[in-house]
């Protein structure tokens, strides 16, 4: 703490400036520490770096909901965004209630904390490197994300209850577990895996979960026809899909860029610069990847694949996006565009219905970008990485699976094969999304 | 030749086609349609205050065929139509006098 | 200002370490106090909390326009539009000729400021504690909420000549004037109110104007049936509406967050984090509030009041979003979320017609977090509140009643009855909002 | 350096403390000296003002995208969504790999620098005023609007293909050569060329590769009639485009804010609110023109020309948005919503098909507010920011000219007469905007 | 039997159908159209272009009904639809020769 | 009097009505189908699976006109409405009984 205040007040600058008075205006050493920031500057400008981060991040909310408003038919779009704030609703509740201690209260090396709600200490009193409000929020719109992910895969024939319930489960139980295996400084954080904003920690997390559910709850009806065909079902509005997939990149520089924690010194700020410089450039090396293969493979453009392709990036350079160069964040990012048109096809193939395509964005980029962070940063390794993925996909697809199943025998997952045909919109939300418009009434 | 005019639920609407096709009827025109019916439609509640929906969705089948496929077209749509439930739909049949087919010229069972 | 210069400059810091220097590496107390900030450090976040308050709230005028254009009828959408930017248009000019001076120069415990354009200080000899730009910027986006908040209530047939109209006044005169009772430290303000950033100053404010306006100009032909029927006049697009909410919830963190009006030290980053924390528990309390009780008092999940019941929390919390624990700014927003779910029936019941239901949104949930304020912060009590909230309601009524009645007379408030049912897209905009999609002619 | 040490560090504060100590509480001088921010908490303010600035102008491809795919027929609104993030992502490749270094890079006075990627330093020794890629994030961002201009105009008949390799040259090779004579300090800067934010470097340089992109690709069919007569093609959502232009809005406050470059000081951080204050004020006269003369011209107010309005008043106002005293950037950006209204119709008398109105609004306004800059700024005069205008003009007419000729030569620019008629998303997309509403088959 | 189709203005389609209903006309079917007629649509401007709206919205009611039914039918449609003013719309009568219900295949007026 | 159905391509619509308004008739009404033929619809690629749009928009336009109005009527249509190329649509007679004006009760040829 005396070493924490020599090197980062000014108070410090002035007694090595007593100390050497005269040497003061020749001596660069002695001048550049008395160029640093005051610490409660470095506290103040802390605090705002999450506070707008989590602004960002809770933005993506709204991205979620937009992105799989417009990926589903229009007879699901009051459903899905309602379970958009819901969840989003939810998880604000259960990271305050339990979430947070639990993935953060003295982990200590081990697998989880202490549950229980955060109090927020007195302003007036509190001490630290940032306002922990502004870390609650921060952490808590990452957890939210996580839930987000979930909602686009399994849209269009899950009941509004049981998903609640599962996202109560998620957002203040399974992920702060395994969050707080890493990011609380639990086992695997020890063992030194490496997840600079949540490729795995997040975005793999939900995707698992995503997937879990995809295979309990089935896929929607009339996808896979008996002899094998995949038929589409195109999605409601492209323009809301665009609009989401924009918000999410726009939130993506708060997830990454915030993740560096600090921008209190020229270090911490310049690292928050290149990782929105890489952010940025893996987005748009994916949307270009995702681009080419599908003018190449399809001879036409899918949008949706752009679209995809653009959060496929995104999510393969949030494991490491300070380290890499920008060539290699391009490159990152390509490969998770790459991804995208590839997995689509394939889980269809496999009978494995994701609405939105959040499975291969969230899921398999996020499992790539975990596993190339070595490339770059030294500190992390392979195998390391591998445990990493492979500890947390496993606890994930056996807990999310539990709970799905018991959801299931309690309360029923999906709405009758009657109910899906009408659209949950009128059955359940009793809110057209556009009633003036669409027949909700299949499509000619 | 008639016009076969059917309102049917629309998801049955690809069955309807493919039994038409298995006819040999080439052609149809289809229209969303609002029905109302013996099927009650449903109430909706939107902010507190209840409405009811009383037009359902329907689709509108019209096709054109000689005099010899009426009946045909008839089975054809009702089989294939049919749910057993309340709200399947009609079909109605309605004298057709002349067919042109703007493209060439060609008329009546030609033009078909 | 010697005060200040000891207690925020490093130089008060040098002049005490050379009372001690000896002491220096010892003594907390003064270590303490050269941690802090530069007077123009704290200067410039002050600043720039502002200009990031003011831009998020200035968001929000895009988020009234999405939740109004999704909540009216698609052949009043282009209109709403219209009503919006140019409400938020008339608002920026009319607080910088009038209405930021008649709010803030020198109403010294009085009724009102001086009317008159706001000039900016040079720069480069600007002092205070923040620039003047960003402060007007800041209480601009608020002036143009206000205005925001009546335009929903009277939608889909008032005309838009007479309520542009309105907004001068209401931008330029009334709402000014209110605000500087509290906010410009007049006598409301002197009595010892309270409304951190205005659930009574800005939201009640707004509320109050749309009440008259609502009754006034009357409810839309077909609203209420003769026979006391209230008929549902469901909106048109459903994800514009909750994109609308999730832009709104989004501008409110600058809202509450920045009107701690200040971020230069750790009190008041701490303090912004902390508004941040409740603002978010509150909208969250709305939200589940408004999904369970309409899920057990209609059987059905109604998509309009879950947004609703976000944006009543939000409003909830908005009066004192600092002192409350987490859990009584979860209970605060819950209340404003039930508000919503009994007050929108119970409006129709009194045939008062809120097409987007800013009345239980903006005034009561306003009077609500008005109320409650005492419960945790001490320097309140309840019956200023009451007086606050008394003299405010009354001045606004009658004063916006009587501009409505005026304008009344002199332009006419609504469209013909012909015009309504055509739309007024159709008969004042002469742009269909979807012109390839919907007729505009009755919904079937 | 010695110079920026005393006035910047808090060790020069003590220096100068020490040499008077007796002096200081006295002395308001010195006082003053020692409130300063030191240099890395300057640093550290630049850094965060390019990346807030940066993510604000992002936000503004969404803008853009919302706002063309609300202008285009439903026929074509997936395409415009594909162009409008491949652009984004085209131009965030271009401007790394060549684009930053053209325009930047050891100009000194000339024409252009030396093209080729970008490094990121390492943060651990980066110096300097700023990080280094916060600010070619945020020139980057400038760049990618340079090319969003241009896709609204050629919509609804070009091809994805040719547009996006004329995106490639606009944004790794043009702008970049134009924007090195005046921000990388070329010869124009030297002459003493005025243009805070880029009314000309950006928009007039995106007006003009549209300009003639439009003139080469040829108007929409069935725009103008043999008989002279102007056929309205109006466009599929005006609340897509309202959002698209608060979008660009908000952005703005990004575009002009954070190019004053600096908020370390209380004269930059003042600047900047400054900036923002005239940005809305600018805004809003143009909102208020546009609305005023389309009511008085047309009896009608067409709420595209309002949002028009709103974008013209910004461009207005960007080549000065510091200088003019809020009358001044009220009657800027009004002049710039009248523009629109009286241009609109003189380009399709011209039988130039500008599908969102891209040249009255970046071109027009763009040289207009150039032209004004001196009214506010001692520095510019007239003769320097006409040579500036037609310099940067005829450069872009020809070189984009010559671009778009060979890419129509290799390529072909447009899709064929009846793909036309289908649409563009049917035809290169394969996934249509609306597939449950829109025929996609002409409006009756 | 006969097909009467009516083509009214939208905001009538509640009254008409009430009207019928009370007929004891059980089925109905209706269709957005849109209208030209002597009813001027309007002129609207965008953009500074001038451009006809001559197409007007309207609604079709189609109802089969009874032979001995059409002329109450036809009442019932034009006291409920008429406001007074040009475009209230058309009645036409056109022959039915079949109705078939789908769902129990009865025939003709057990099927309307 | 008959009423003359057509179903044509949408962008020809301007034309038909130009060419039946010049041949005197004063109203007509028209709806937004999606007809299934020989034209050939698209196949589209959404997300990797191929799907076939076999229905293609079109527009049907229905006009009542008096029996001597009908060959003109069919002629101007086929006239108007003809591209050469496969889709172009057909043209359908059909028998009409009676036709009433709501507005003013007139009936038959008086109510066209
Ligand atoms: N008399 C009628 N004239 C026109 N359409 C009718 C008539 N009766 C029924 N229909 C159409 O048939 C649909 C189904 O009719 P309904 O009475 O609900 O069930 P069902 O076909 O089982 O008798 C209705 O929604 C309506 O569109
Ligand atoms: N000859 C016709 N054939 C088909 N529809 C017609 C015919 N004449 C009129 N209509 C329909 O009737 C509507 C009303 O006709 P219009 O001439 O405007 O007024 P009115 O009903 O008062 O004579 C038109 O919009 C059109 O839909
Ligand atoms: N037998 C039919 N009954 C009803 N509509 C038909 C029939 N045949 C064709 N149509 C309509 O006419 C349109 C054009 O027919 P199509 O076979 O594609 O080309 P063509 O008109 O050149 O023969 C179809 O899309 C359909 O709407």
């Amino acid at each position: 703490m005396v070493q924490r205040l020599l090197t980062r007040s000014a108070g410090a600058a002035i007694a090595l400036g007593l100390m050497s008075v005269a040497a003061l205006a020749q001596d660069a050493e002695v001048a550049e520490v008395s160029t640093e920031l005051p610490a409660d500057g470095q506290f103040v400008l802390n605090t705002l770096l999450f506070l707008i981060g989590g602004f960002l991040v809770m933005w993506m909310a709204a991205g979620f909901a937009m992105l799989e408003a417009g990926m589903v038919r229009s007879k699901n779009v009051s459903m899905q965004c309602l379970k958009n704030i819901g969840l989003y609703s939810t998880a604000g509740l259960m990271y305050w209630i339990i979430g947070y201690n639990l993935m953060y209260e003295g982990v200590d090396g081990g697998w989880f904390g202490s549950p229980g709600p955060i109090g927020i200490p007195d302003p007036a009193t509190e001490g630290g490197d940032y306002a922990v409000a502004s870390d609650w929020f921060f952490q808590m719109v990452f957890c939210a994300t996580t839930a987000s992910i979930v909602s686009g895969t399994i849209a269009e024939r899950m009941k509004l209850g049981p998903f609640l319930v599962f996202v109560v489960i998620l957002t203040g139980i399974l992920y702060p577990i395994t969050g707080a295996w890493q990011w609380g400084e639990g086992w695997l954080y020890e063992m030194g895996f490496s997840d600079f904003a949540g490729s795995t920690i997040v975005h793999s997390v939900g995707g698992w979960a995503a997937l879990t559910g995809a295979l309990i709850v089935g896929a929607r009806k009339g996808k896979y026809s008996e002899d094998g065909k995949v038929n589409a079902l195109p999605g409601s509005s492209m323009p809301l899909a665009t609009l989401g997939t924009f918000i999410l990149w726009l939130g993506w520089f708060g997830f990454n860029g915030a993740s560096q924690l600090a921008i209190g010194t020229i270090e911490d700020a310049a690292s928050v610069a290149t990782v929105f410089m890489n952010t940025n450039l893996a987005a748009a090396g994916g949307v270009i990847a995702a681009i080419i293969l599908s003018q190449v493979i399809y001879k036409k453009v899918d949008l949706t694949f752009a679209l995809n392709g653009a959060l496929a990036g995104l999510v393969s350079i949030t494991a490491e996006p300070l380290a890499p160069s920008p060539a290699l964040a391009v490159a990152i990012g390509a490969v998770g565009g790459a991804i995208v048109v590839f997995a689509v096809p394939l889980l269809d193939k496999l009978k494995i219905d994701d609405v939105v395509g959040a499975i291969p964005v969230h899921l398999l980029a996020g499992i790539w970008g975990t596993l190339v962070v070595p490339l770059s940063n030294g500190d992390a390794n392979f195998v390391t990485q591998i445990i990493g993925i492979v500890a947390i996909g496993a606890f994930t697809v056996v807990a999310s699976g539990i709970v799905w199943l018991i959801i299931k025998a309690i309360m029923g997952l999906r709405v009758s094969e009657e109910e899906e045909s009408l659209g949950l919109d009128k059955v359940e939300v009793g809110v057209e999304a556009y009633p003036e418009f669409a027949s909700g009434a299949g499509r000619v | 030749m008639k016009i076969v005019m059917a309102i049917i639920k629309p998801f049955k609407l690809e069955e309807v086609r493919d039994a038409l096709t298995a006819l040999g009827v080439h052609g149809l025109t289809v229209t969303e349609v609002k029905g109302y019916g013996r099927q009650k439609g449903h109430t909706e509640i939107y902010r507190g205050a209840e409405y009811a929906v009383s037009f359902l969705p329907k689709i509108k089948v019209e096709v054109a065929v000689a005099d010899d496929q009426v009946q045909g077209a008839i089975d054809a749509i009702s089989q294939s139509a049919r749910t057993g439930q309340i709200g399947d739909g009609k079909i109605f049949v309605i004298p057709l006098e002349k067919a042109v087919r703007i493209r060439t010229g060609e008329t009546d069972s030609d033009a078909l």
